[in-house]
């Protein structure tokens, strides 16, 4: 059974009309990467999935629960979290408070310590700065910072949005590589990437949206080697 | 010159009072909630209803009653709180922060005058009083019933900072002030968490209105307007949104009119301490226990 | 390079976008006071439309600090009692004519704006909000306690500018509307731009050459010389100025009339204005319960319209 | 409407036969909004009885109240909608501050003013034909103080105003008084802010004076306050306040500690004797005691039906003439004749003392 | 004499040592770019070249003049000119007047002139105007130019931070990032793009992730790790230190044919399919924002 289903979504900001159709599904455990140009409606997917935006038609299935109005702390809470684009950690905030922050509805002081250490032990540099103001960290830190938040909550369905933007490539690798893990201990992915040759690499599957709406959809495999996706995200061969 | 302090410190416990209902809802919403003061005025009103009520007390329990009327205060104050950023506050989220300005001004203007066409334009005069007889310590003139109301007001302000500081209530609280977009995500109820935010500090106001009606003995509509603008000026000073801040920022107010007082003559009092602010600001200019922000470019 | 949007809106709707541009409504708006006195000229109806008519000055003065340049002044009224008193004194001590005293008005108050600016400025917007505060207070205070303001009692006795309500409601008029144009104009010029970009953004503003606090005084002078002119229309108005006048509440009125109408409009200010003055008034027969209606006004009349009366728009027309 | 603008005519309006009317101008919001009830009230008593009585003139009188918020610019808009609705005279002020500017106003209007509470200097010294004060002017009350602090053999006065134009007047003016040689010295000149609770700081300061004496002279909202805290603060010798704050609500808010504080006072109903009628009917008409200016705003009243009866017409000069003229009209204050200022000869001050929550007469100071 | 030298550049906060005695030059019209792991200090020491921050010690030279400790305006005044990691776009204003910004510095224009619309007024604004225009069609945005910044895609918004940098005609341009977040088409573009930008005679400094744009387009990189200098060089040079591939590169070989694609096509126009952006009306966005105000 799909853990996240989408259909016919429907966004408008003002009269900006965003996301026209918009359909795609996650599996359980699946790895699904989202490509497009900028401006094609990756961030309003995702907004709308978490209920940042209200979308103006269609549904949006978790879990075989419909969420379509549901209110982004409910969505959070039925495990459903979302990293956001250009990271919004909480400046003032330090590094260890943001990552508690991730944890707000675990109740089990324990429990939140214990995840709160896994991050700093997946994210060592996370560690070296536990006291530092989230806002004075560098712009890739910030990155590890809202990924690293994100886990602490314990999530079911894991939405990232261009998570390797401002990484060094050496980092790029080692997040790419924590979502794989992630991945392998149950977490549903949806990612949003620029970085496609990489999302692509761990991906299960992948759509390729335009002014809105999916116009490729396809195992990770076959998108690889389709020719659009090449040309247009991957650099001609 | 213990006098001066001490009644500087009193006044100041007053101001800090009233002021960590501003801060705390400043901090959250960045909304000047002009209203504020006049919660503190309606506070002062449902203690004197309720004591009105109730009926004659016997000065023997005048304290343990003074008590309870502040418990009930409290909550009818924290929810007329909650129910004036329902009404007023909550629709404006999304505008810009100072449309709240006009929200908040029309808030404070309707609760002054409909407490006017309530209860009258003449003030009223407490029926329960803490009277007071003194005693000498270290040169000051002390009264029982001045200790006890800041017993309270301080036992009150550290509650609060624990529960800022120390509990994820707080944590979210501050989140929210960041970024409440961004907090949700978190899966912060934020509506939720304002409300709380708003229930806490109006019934910290209601309580200090009970307090002054109790101690002061005299009431009227209009008497939020002044210690709004104070609990105001408290609040930046110490630092918006730092609750430890805020409750030196009042005392600091306090003592900054009382000695201002003394040494220039009540008239120039409030141009000794708004000047030495302005000094103290254009020197630390994030207030007194304000997070130096450093905006990374 | 053409703008799709602006080519697919709707010939309608621009066609209402032109009549209500600035330039047109300025125009009918100005027509319209011009006429009013025609319709009604009882000395009630030119006092209340003459004080408007200050009131919109005031509001235009503090929308360059709070709506061009962002910075939020709680005391703007300092500026208003500054020439208000600047005049009243210069008229009833040395006997001038008021509009002699105008040129000094004028230097008086951008010394008072380079004052209170020039250490609070680097201020973040709380803390300037509650110092301006305290600056307001300290000149009311002040022209309180001396004595050439005439303490408690302040100065009574100035002459008016003209002899019959009707020609100082003219005048008044005129000068008003030339400022309002004026602020306007410096709106969209290089100076009001950079009042702009310091709101949106210091740091980017500064990476752009802007020197953002001189920036920032410039802001704070030529809303200390729009509230001082009109302080001087004001002594001439009342004819007896005090200390009550200049209060915190009046700060805040004017305040609200800019955020009224919508921050950063010129068209938007002069409605909030307008409305925020006249409304007490009509609510007058009301009596005691004239604030209570006029607070519940205000929080329906901001629900309804929550970026104020007449918002700014950011769209420029593509010409 | 029509015919009020530019080209309409001069329409006139109360020149025929309609009622007479009165104008008030008193502070019904703001921070004096608790006054604006009483001054009202007395005016509607005195308007009605004169009604009942067939009018003045064979017409009947009416009273037009506007608000001035104790704020110049609405006194001034209060003033004009007065002059525009046809108010013939003007029965209103209380806040000196709002009633200056009006001046002026009603001046060119042509509309003599009665002014029943305002009464500062400035309304004075401009010497205009057409305002007349009715309540005894600050350098009245001051000699009045002067005279019993005197004749209480106080050695040292604190004097104590709310930085406003009509309290410091009252106290500057004392404290020149005390500054003359021999007698009473004064031992300070203190100044609180109108609207606070708590004036420790001040009375800390008054205290370090040891003062035997201490002379409020603003109202009674924070006086109720002050007084208090003398007490609470230890203080033992005599207090005094002025005109603005008797009120039974002064000593109430004081308690205990308002017992037997004095004070500077026109005469009242409750120290007149053969008042008690006027009190009575008052508080079985509004169901409350009458309060500050309450008889004078009423005396206002009914010195304008006397004028306009006097002058048998309602055109300003001859009001402003026959006001000139009025001599020995019984009023709360005694007998009234102008003098060349338009103030009254004598202020009429006695000395009052609150006994059992009640102001009663102390010393008439004859 | 370079353009720009930094001596010995040292900024600490608190015990942290950002950067820790760095030192590096750049020549006129020459196109450099600092790399180096997240955190190294990159950002950190754009923000003390263009005087956001304050070094701690070391001496910045601009063509031979000191300009360490300067206000960043002033420092914008003698010709240097920046984009932000983080967009700083002033976002409620049209993408036009954004671009005006950078053209603030030379716009001869006083107060009087605006108050009585002089010719002058008219020809500068005209000027300013035009100028605008000519730098959204060199960076070549797609998008709405008369509606809200904010209201454009994320690589649009890059795009006008650029031409907003060179409205202000710099002689030396800092670029914090400017291909993050953009795919690979688009990095394409942004490639061409700074190409143009060195004809123009403008010296351009570089901080980029992407290794395929910087290998590219440098004539020279400089690596930083933990704020100290490791490498500086060619970047066939640079790419083959031990030290550099140790610290932030990595072995990953699969990488690096990813990153050697040759894109030499210089046309900004191969990718077609990319949006008309936003269009409608600029300032429609009610739905979210809120959280204004810093602080
Ligand atoms: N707040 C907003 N107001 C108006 N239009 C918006 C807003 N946010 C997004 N849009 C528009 O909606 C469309 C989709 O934007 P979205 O941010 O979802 O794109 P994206 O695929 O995430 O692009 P990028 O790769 O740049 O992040 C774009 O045309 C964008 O201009
Ligand atoms: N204001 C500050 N206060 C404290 N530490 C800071 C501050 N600014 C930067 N730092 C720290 O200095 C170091 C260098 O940061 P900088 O932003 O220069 O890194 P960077 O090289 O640009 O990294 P990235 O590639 O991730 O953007 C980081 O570890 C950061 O946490
Ligand atoms: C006691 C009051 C009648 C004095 C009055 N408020 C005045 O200002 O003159
Ligand atoms: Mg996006
Ligand atoms: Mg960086």
């Amino acid at each position: 059974m799909a853990t996240l289903e989408v259909e016919a979504l429907d966004v408008h900001y003002g009269g900006v009309h965003a996301l026209r159709g918009m359909s795609l599904t996650v599996g359980e455990g699946e790895i699904v990467a989202l490509l497009g140009n900028n401006g094609a409606g990756k961030t309003t997917t995702l907004s709308a999935v978490s209920g940042l935006v209200r979308p103006t038609a269609g549904k949006i299935v978790f879990d075989g629960a419909d969420v379509t109005r549901a209110r982004p702390e409910a969505i959070v809470r039925a495990g459903l979290v979302h990293v956001p684009e250009g990271r919004r950690v909480f400046s003032t905030l330090t590094v260890h408070e943001n990552l508690q922050i991730g944890g707000y509805l675990v109740r089990d002081q324990a429990e939140i310590r214990k995840r709160v250490d896994r991050v700093y032990s997946l994210l060592p540099r996370l560690a070296e700065r536990r006291t530092q103001q989230g806002g004075t960290l560098s712009g890739g830190e910030q990155q590890m910072l809202a990924i690293g938040r994100a886990l602490v909550s314990g999530p079911r369905l894991l939405l990232l949005d261009e998570p390797s933007m401002g990484l060094a490539p050496l980092v790029v690798a080692s997040v790419m590589e924590l979502v794989r893990e992630v991945n392998a201990e149950g977490v549903s992915v949806l990612l949003v990437e620029q970085n496609a040759k990489a999302a692509l690499k761990i991906a299960h599957r992948g759509y390729v949206i335009e002014s809105g709406a999916c116009v490729l959809g396809g195992s990770a495999r076959d998108l690889r080697g389709d020719s659009r996706v090449v040309e247009a995200y991957l650099g001609g061969l | 010159m213990s006098q001066l302090i001490w009644n500087g410190l009193f006044v100041g416990s007053f101001y800090a009072l009233v002021a960590l209902g501003y801060s705390m809802v400043y901090g959250i919403m960045k909304l000047l909630n002009f209203a504020h003061g006049d919660i503190y005025m309606l506070g002062a009103f449902t203690g004197f209803a309720i004591l009105g009520a109730v009926g004659g007390i016997s000065p023997g329990m005048a304290l343990p009653a003074l008590l309870g009327v502040l418990v009930v205060t409290m909550g009818v104050t924290g929810l007329s709180g909650v129910l004036l950023e329902r009404v007023a506050y909550r629709p404006l989220r999304n505008a810009p922060r100072l449309s709240l300005l006009i929200t908040a001004v029309g808030a404070s203007f309707t609760l002054e005058y409909g407490m006017r066409a309530a209860a009258g334009a003449d003030p009223q005069v407490y029926p329960l009083r803490l009277g007071g007889t003194s005693a000498e310590i270290l040169g000051a003139r002390i009264t029982l019933q001045q200790i006890a109301l800041i017993i309270v007001a301080v036992a009150l302000m550290v509650g609060l900072n624990l529960l800022v500081t120390r509990t994820r209530e707080g944590r979210a609280m501050r989140a929210i002030a960041l970024d409440p977009r961004t907090s949700a995500l978190m899966g912060i109820n934020v509506n939720a968490v304002i409300s709380r935010t708003f229930f806490l500090g109006s019934a910290l106001a209601g309580a200090a209105g009970v307090m002054a009606g109790a101690y002061y003995g005299k009431i009227d509509f209009l008497m939020g307007f002044l210690i709004g603008l104070k609990a105001f000026t408290s609040a930046v000073i110490g630092g918006i949104g730092n609750i430890p801040g805020t409750m030196l920022g009042g005392l600091l107010l306090g003592l900054l009119e009382s000695f201002g007082t003394f040494w220039l003559g009540g008239e120039w009092r409030d141009v000794f301490a708004f000047g030495v602010l302005i000094l103290f600001l254009s020197v630390r200019p994030t207030g007194l226990l304000g997070e130096r922000v450093t905006e990374r470019v | 390079m053409t703008a799709p949007g602006a080519t697919r809106a709707p010939a309608l709707g621009r066609a209402a976008s032109r009549l209500l541009d600035s330039r047109w409504a300025g125009l009918a708006g100005l027509v319209l006071a011009l006429l009013a006195p025609f319709v009604i000229a009882t000395p009630y109806a030119l006092s209340v439309m003459t004080s408007a008519a200050i009131f919109v000055m005031l509001a235009s003065g503090l929308n360059m600090v709070v709506g061009f340049c962002g910075l939020l002044d709680l005391g703007y009224v300092a500026f208003f009692a500054v020439g208000a008193y600047t005049s009243g004194v210069l008229s009833t001590r040395l006997g001038l004519p008021l509009l002699a005293t105008v040129p000094v008005v004028i230097v008086v108050t951008v010394i008072a704006g380079v004052v209170i600016g020039a250490p609070t400025l680097r201020l973040r917007s709380d803390y300037l909000a509650i110092v301006t505060l305290g600056f307001g207070e300290i000149i009311r205070i002040t022209a309180n306690n001396l004595d050439v303001t005439g303490g408690p009692s302040g100065i009574y006795g100035i002459p008016s500018l003209a002899t019959s309500p009707v020609v100082f409601y003219y005048l008044t008029v005129v000068i008003v509307s030339v400022a309002v144009i004026g602020a306007s104009r410096l709106g969209r010029s290089r100076l009001g731009r950079a009042w702009r970009f310091v709101r949106e953004d210091e740091d980017a503003a500064e990476a752009m050459g802007v020197h953002t606090y001189k920036i920032k005084l410039a802001a704070y002078i030529a809303g200390a010389v729009w509230g001082g002119l009109a302080g001087v229309l004001f002594a001439g108005q009342l004819s007896a100025i005090s200390p009550g006048s200049f209060t915190f509440l009046q700060s805040a009125l004017v305040l609200m009339a800019v955020v009224l109408g919508g921050m950063g409009s010129t068209p938007g200010v002069v409605v909030g204005a307008i409305v925020i003055s006249l409304l007490p008034e009509v609510l007058r027969d009301f009596a005691g319960y004239r604030f209570f209606a006029f607070g519940v006004l205000l929080i329906i009349v901001m629900l309804v319209r929550p970026q104020g009366l007449w918002p700014h728009r950011s769209r420029e027309a593509s010409s | 409407g029509c015919g009020q603008g530019l080209l309409g005519g001069d329409s006139q309006a109360g020149d025929g036969k309609g009622p007479i009317v009165l104008g008030m101008l008193i502070p019904q919001s703001g921070s004096e909004a608790a006054i604006g009830p009483y001054m009202k009230n007395a005016a509607d008593l005195a308007v009605e009885e004169i009604n009942g009585k067939g009018g003045v003139l064979g017409r009947k009188l009416e009273l037009k109240v506007a608000d001035d918020a104790c704020d110049a610019q609405t006194a001034v808009a209060g003033a004009n909608k007065l002059v525009t609705e046809g108010v013939q005279v003007s029965v209103g002020g209380y806040c000196s501050g709002a009633t200056l500017p009006t001046l002026p106003i009603f001046g060119k209007a042509n509309i003599p003013m009665i002014i029943p509470a305002a009464n500062s200097q400035e309304l004075v010294d401009q010497h205009l034909k057409h305002v007349f004060l009715i309540n005894g002017t600050g350098s009245q009350q001051a000699t009045a103080a002067m005279a019993w602090i005197t004749k209480r053999g106080a050695k040292s006065v604190a004097l104590v105003h709310d930085n406003t134009s009509y309290s410091k007047d009252i106290a500057v003016r004392t404290q020149k008084l005390l500054d003359e040689p021999g007698g009473p010295e004064a031992a300070i000149l203190e100044a609180v802010t109108p609207k606070e609770s708590d004036y420790s700081a001040n009375i800390n300061n008054i205290l370090a004076k040891k003062p035997d004496f201490v002379y409020w002279t603003g109202y009674f909202q924070e006086g109720g306050l002050i007084i208090r805290q003398l007490r609470q603060s230890g203080y033992k010798g005599a207090i005094m306040v002025g005109d603005g704050s008797v009120s039974e609500k002064l000593a109430s808010i004081a308690g205990d500690a308002g017992e037997g504080v004095f004070a500077t006072m026109t005469q009242t109903p409750d120290t007149l004797q053969g008042a008690e009628g006027w009190v009575a009917s008052y508080t079985k008409k509004f169901g409350s005691a009458p309060g500050p200016y309450t008889n004078q705003a009423y005396d206002g009243v009914r010195l304008a039906a006397e004028a306009i009866k006097n002058a048998g017409a309602t055109d300003g000069a001859k009001v402003i003439a026959a006001l000139e003229g009025i001599d020995g009209f019984q009023m709360f204050s005694g007998p009234l004749k102008f003098t060349p200022d338009h103030t009254l000869s004598a202020g009429g001050f006695q000395i009052l003392v609150v006994k059992s929550g009640k102001f009663a007469l102390q010393d008439a100071l004859k | 004499m370079s353009l720009l030298s930094v001596e010995d550049l040292r900024l600490s906060f608190g015990g942290l040592l950002a950067i820790d005695g760095l030192s590096f030059t750049v020549g006129e019209a020459e196109i450099v770019s600092v790399i180096g792991p997240n955190g190294a200090g990159k950002t950190s020491a754009f923000n003390c070249v263009t005087g956001f921050y304050r070094p701690t010690a070391g001496r910045i030279l601009l063509s031979g003049r000191e300009i360490t400790g300067m206000r960043p305006s002033g420092i914008a005044g003698l010709g240097v000119s920046r984009t932000f990691q983080n967009l700083r776009l002033f976002g409620e204003m049209s993408v036009l007047d954004n671009v005006r910004a950078g053209a603030h510095l030379w716009l001869r224009q006083n107060f009087v002139d605006a108050l009585l619309h002089t010719p002058r007024y008219r020809r500068t604004e005209r000027e300013c105007t035009e100028q605008a225009h000519h730098w959204l069609d060199f960076v070549g945005l797609r998008g709405d130019r008369f509606g809200e910044a904010r209201a454009l895609p994320y690589g649009e918004q890059r795009r006008v931070e650029i031409a907003r940098a060179l409205a202000r005609r710099p002689a030396l341009l800092l670029l914090d990032e400017p291909a993050a977040g953009l795919n690979h088409g688009e990095k394409a573009e942004m490639l061409a793009l700074i190409r143009r930008i060195r004809e123009l005679g403008i010296a351009t400094v570089l901080i980029e992730h992407d290794m395929g744009l910087v290998m590219e387009v440098s004539e020279r990189v400089v690596v930083l790790n933990f704020g100290r200098e490791i490498a500086d060089g060619r970047p066939e040079d640079v790419r083959r230190d031990p030290a550099v591939i140790e610290a932030y590169l990595g072995r990953d070989d699969e990488d690096d044919e990813d990153d050697t694609d040759d894109t030499d096509d210089t046309d900004d126009t191969d990718d077609t399919d990319g949006k008309g952006g936003a269009d409608g009306k600029g300032g429609a966005d009610d739905g979210d924002g809120g959280g204004d105000g810093d602080a």
